[in-house]
């Protein structure tokens, strides 16, 4: 029957390869799938295009991926964090490509990839330096810019509370970005503090169905990035 | 002319049990209305089916039993329902993004026409005294994994459904993927109708007679269905 | 202080304005907002534009509102189901518009309206006859067509729960359509069962946030369309 | 030059207070990143502003108690929050439908210059060596109702920040109302900046002076606040 629970961190991750795209749940440090992410560090994929709103901090979680060189693509609106030294460090060697992309378009561009919409019009980044190579187009006497669907190999993401269905719920502010990558990754991964049964949690409340989750962890204590942070650690 | 039928053709019945045994295991399935809802009667032993029903449920179970059903928890045939351990509620942006977005790995549709190449006929019969209506029929075909239609070989008068061209409007060009009727299981081949199986009882000839282009025989027997 | 809540259905619908366009929660009778459409009808706006999956069925609620002729335009995916008999009899003698929009390509434009998308692509309807006069483009080697947001004066629907600054749930199959039109309603009116005041209900479990509501009514014990149906009851 | 900065003008605090007073009542308002966020200090007696941060909450609330915050409840500005009794937590593509769709009243923004016509550089000086970080400004401007900003009238250097046409990047066009900085209230016209208030114990011509395009002066006072 039906159970999407897998054993480890490193089993959910196994098969990532090399040059994949794959989206990172998170803003800052709230809902980031550390646990996830320091798997796939040990797991070695190479060459990957990462989507985050941010890049990460310290040398932990994404930081610690980017450190490792692991990531030659970051699609990110906002790479420019407290604590951020390890994008930074590459960026100015050439060593990291950015795709600078407006923080609800970004959003929106993942639901859109996850919803089967292959693109839509925005007002966001008209007349910047960001409408660069978009299509232009005037809707009821307003002008929009062209933006397209975002999909990925992987989603890794972080959520509270999931059962062996896929279903999951989020804490807080966490929730953030990871609802819309569940729904745009190929393959899904969800680290959760508790894994239930199914009926373990009320249909009503359910954000992310488990329809767009392919695989559950559970990781009963997972770490905050600032407190690796401010705890000097690296990994690996 | 129900006289002409075979008598080996399969019931309604024994049609949507035939097309369960071809859902793999853990599968994300769409029901239409009508013959397509029987096929949750019949789920093979050691599997596992998640029914969607686009109106915001994931989990559907079987019909209440009578007395305790819920007239806000029905179906997309707006018939009472249930829910299973696990179910999920949302709204329709997002039912419609599992569909649309590849997410459902089946869905079982009726018909009035399908085509050699996969061309779908099912919401309207283009007479100009009907009220047109489509519901979601245009949006699963566009966006579902697989696409199989389970219907009765011809319509009531003998005419057939599988034709070389549909004469009725299109709910979408190219989606189907495999036929159940009584008579036979065809799959949509890039040379046109293929017969996979015959139902018991029934030769090709007689399939062939009562269908509107020209169908391949069986090349090899069909495995156990993989999740793709 | 901010509190949204009004006494009546009636003096929740009194600034409905003849010729508005009216989204109306519902798909079929689970979450129909019938006691505000029965205010509507008291009220007496003329030439609506109603949105709805649906026509109604029998005399009441949306049915009720066809009947009584003020509703001279539908937008809708299935003017026909059971016990739906007004808006067929209004349709053949050329007193209704219809507009059939594929269900998926309904909510979807209604989500759209409401986040400030003015038009998307999706292959919903390419090759069919709801094709016609809507814009063809390859992307990726696939076709699409281009359909546009949808937005609405009012919006009227049915909640659950909803508490006074207008966050609301809603029960099972009823939330359908009803938490998108709550978006692109300019004026947002939501009937529940109950109302409460902040903090009574969990902010995790929140459907449609405040800001997409403008009023709210409490009908403690809404009627079911099926059962008036079968009552043979018709409004007014 | 801070030297010639005239004695008169607003703090930092003083400025937000005094943006505060012009938020009308039952106002959902989302506040940027620096000295946007002291607006939420000064709520004026009988009103209720209900905050927005884009990362995923309506209803955010003043910051915790040491020793009580917790890492996964935090604004735009990752600094941790709180959410008050009424508060509603979403994911980013509803939190910014509520942005683009044009839900939210008034934004409150920080700038690098604002231009006569309302254009706003707040995002990138351009700098060559600089990584280029974006987040939500953009979306932020092109859909919420009203765009005020809060800002020093000139940068430490002494150069005006309210332009005839900004050299920075744009991060939207035409797209700012009303400027609030430490000498004075400016609204964008038609006609260009138009003086609505000066700050305690500073005259027309000293902003005039510290500002880079014609200044209008005030017309009428402004009145009370009203929901738009």
């Amino acid at each position: 029957m039906i159970n999407k629970q897998v054993a480890s961190a490193a089993e959910a991750v196994a098969d990532l390869f090399d040059g994949a795209t794959i989206m990172i749940g998170g803003f800052g440090e709230a809902g980031s799938p550390i646990e996830l992410i320091h798997a796939l560090i040990d797991q070695g994929a190479r060459n990957l295009t990462a989507v985050n709103n941010n890049t990460g901090s310290g040398e932990v979680g994404l930081a610690a991926l980017i450190k490792a060189g692991r990531v030659s693509r970051m699609i990110c609106s906002y790479p420019r964090t407290a604590n951020s030294t390890e994008f930074p460090k590459l960026y100015h060697r050439g060593a990291i490509q950015l795709d600078l992309v407006p923080q609800g378009t970004l959003a929106e561009r993942i639901r859109a990839g996850g919803a089967g919409i292959p693109a839509f019009y925005t007002p966001t980044s008209l007349d910047t330096p960001l409408e660069k190579g978009k299509e232009r187009r005037t809707i009821n006497g307003r002008d929009y810019v062209l933006e397209y669907g975002l999909t990925a190999d992987f989603a890794i993401i972080k959520g509270r509370v999931a059962d062996t269905y896929g279903n999951v719920v989020y804490n807080m502010t966490a929730r953030n970005f990871s609802p819309l990558m569940a729904m745009a990754g190929k393959i899904t991964i969800v680290q959760a503090a508790e894994v239930v049964a199914p009926g373990g949690l009320d249909p009503e409340v359910i954000v992310t169905p488990g329809i767009f989750v392919n695989r559950v962890v559970e990781i009963t204590h997972p770490a905050h990035e600032s407190t690796l942070v401010a705890a000097g650690e690296s990994y690996p | 002319m129900s006289e002409q039928k075979p008598t080996g053709g399969r019931t309604r019945e024994e049609m949507a049990r035939r097309l369960a045994q071809d859902i793999p295991d853990g599968a994300y399935v769409n029901l239409g209305i009508g013959i397509p809802e029987l096929v949750a009667k019949f789920v093979p032993v050691g599997r596992e089916f998640i029914y969607h029903t686009e109106n915001g449920l994931l989990g559907m179970g079987p019909s209440p039993e009578p007395g305790t059903g819920d007239p806000e928890l029905i179906n997309a045939g707006k018939r009472q329902v249930t829910a299973i351990p696990g179910a999920a509620f949302f709204h329709h942006a997002d039912s419609f993004a599992m569909i649309r977005g590849g997410h459902l790995d089946l869905c079982v549709l009726g018909a009035l026409q399908v085509s050699q190449n996969g061309d779908l006929a099912n919401w309207s019969t283009g007479a100009t005294d009907a009220i047109p209506a489509v519901g979601g029929a245009m949006d699963l075909v566009a966006g579902v994994k697989s696409i199989y239609v389970i219907t009765q070989h011809c319509t009531r008068n003998g005419e057939p459904k599988l034709v070389e061209l549909c004469t009725f409007p299109l709910t979408g060009r190219g989606v189907v993927h495999r036929i159940y009727t009584d008579l036979a299981v065809i799959q949509i081949t890039p040379a046109g109708f293929q017969v996979l199986e015959l139902s018991p009882g029934v030769d090709f000839n007689q399939v062939q007679e009562r269908t509107g282009a020209p169908l391949s025989p069986m090349a090899d027997p069909p495995g156990v269905p993989k999740m793709t």
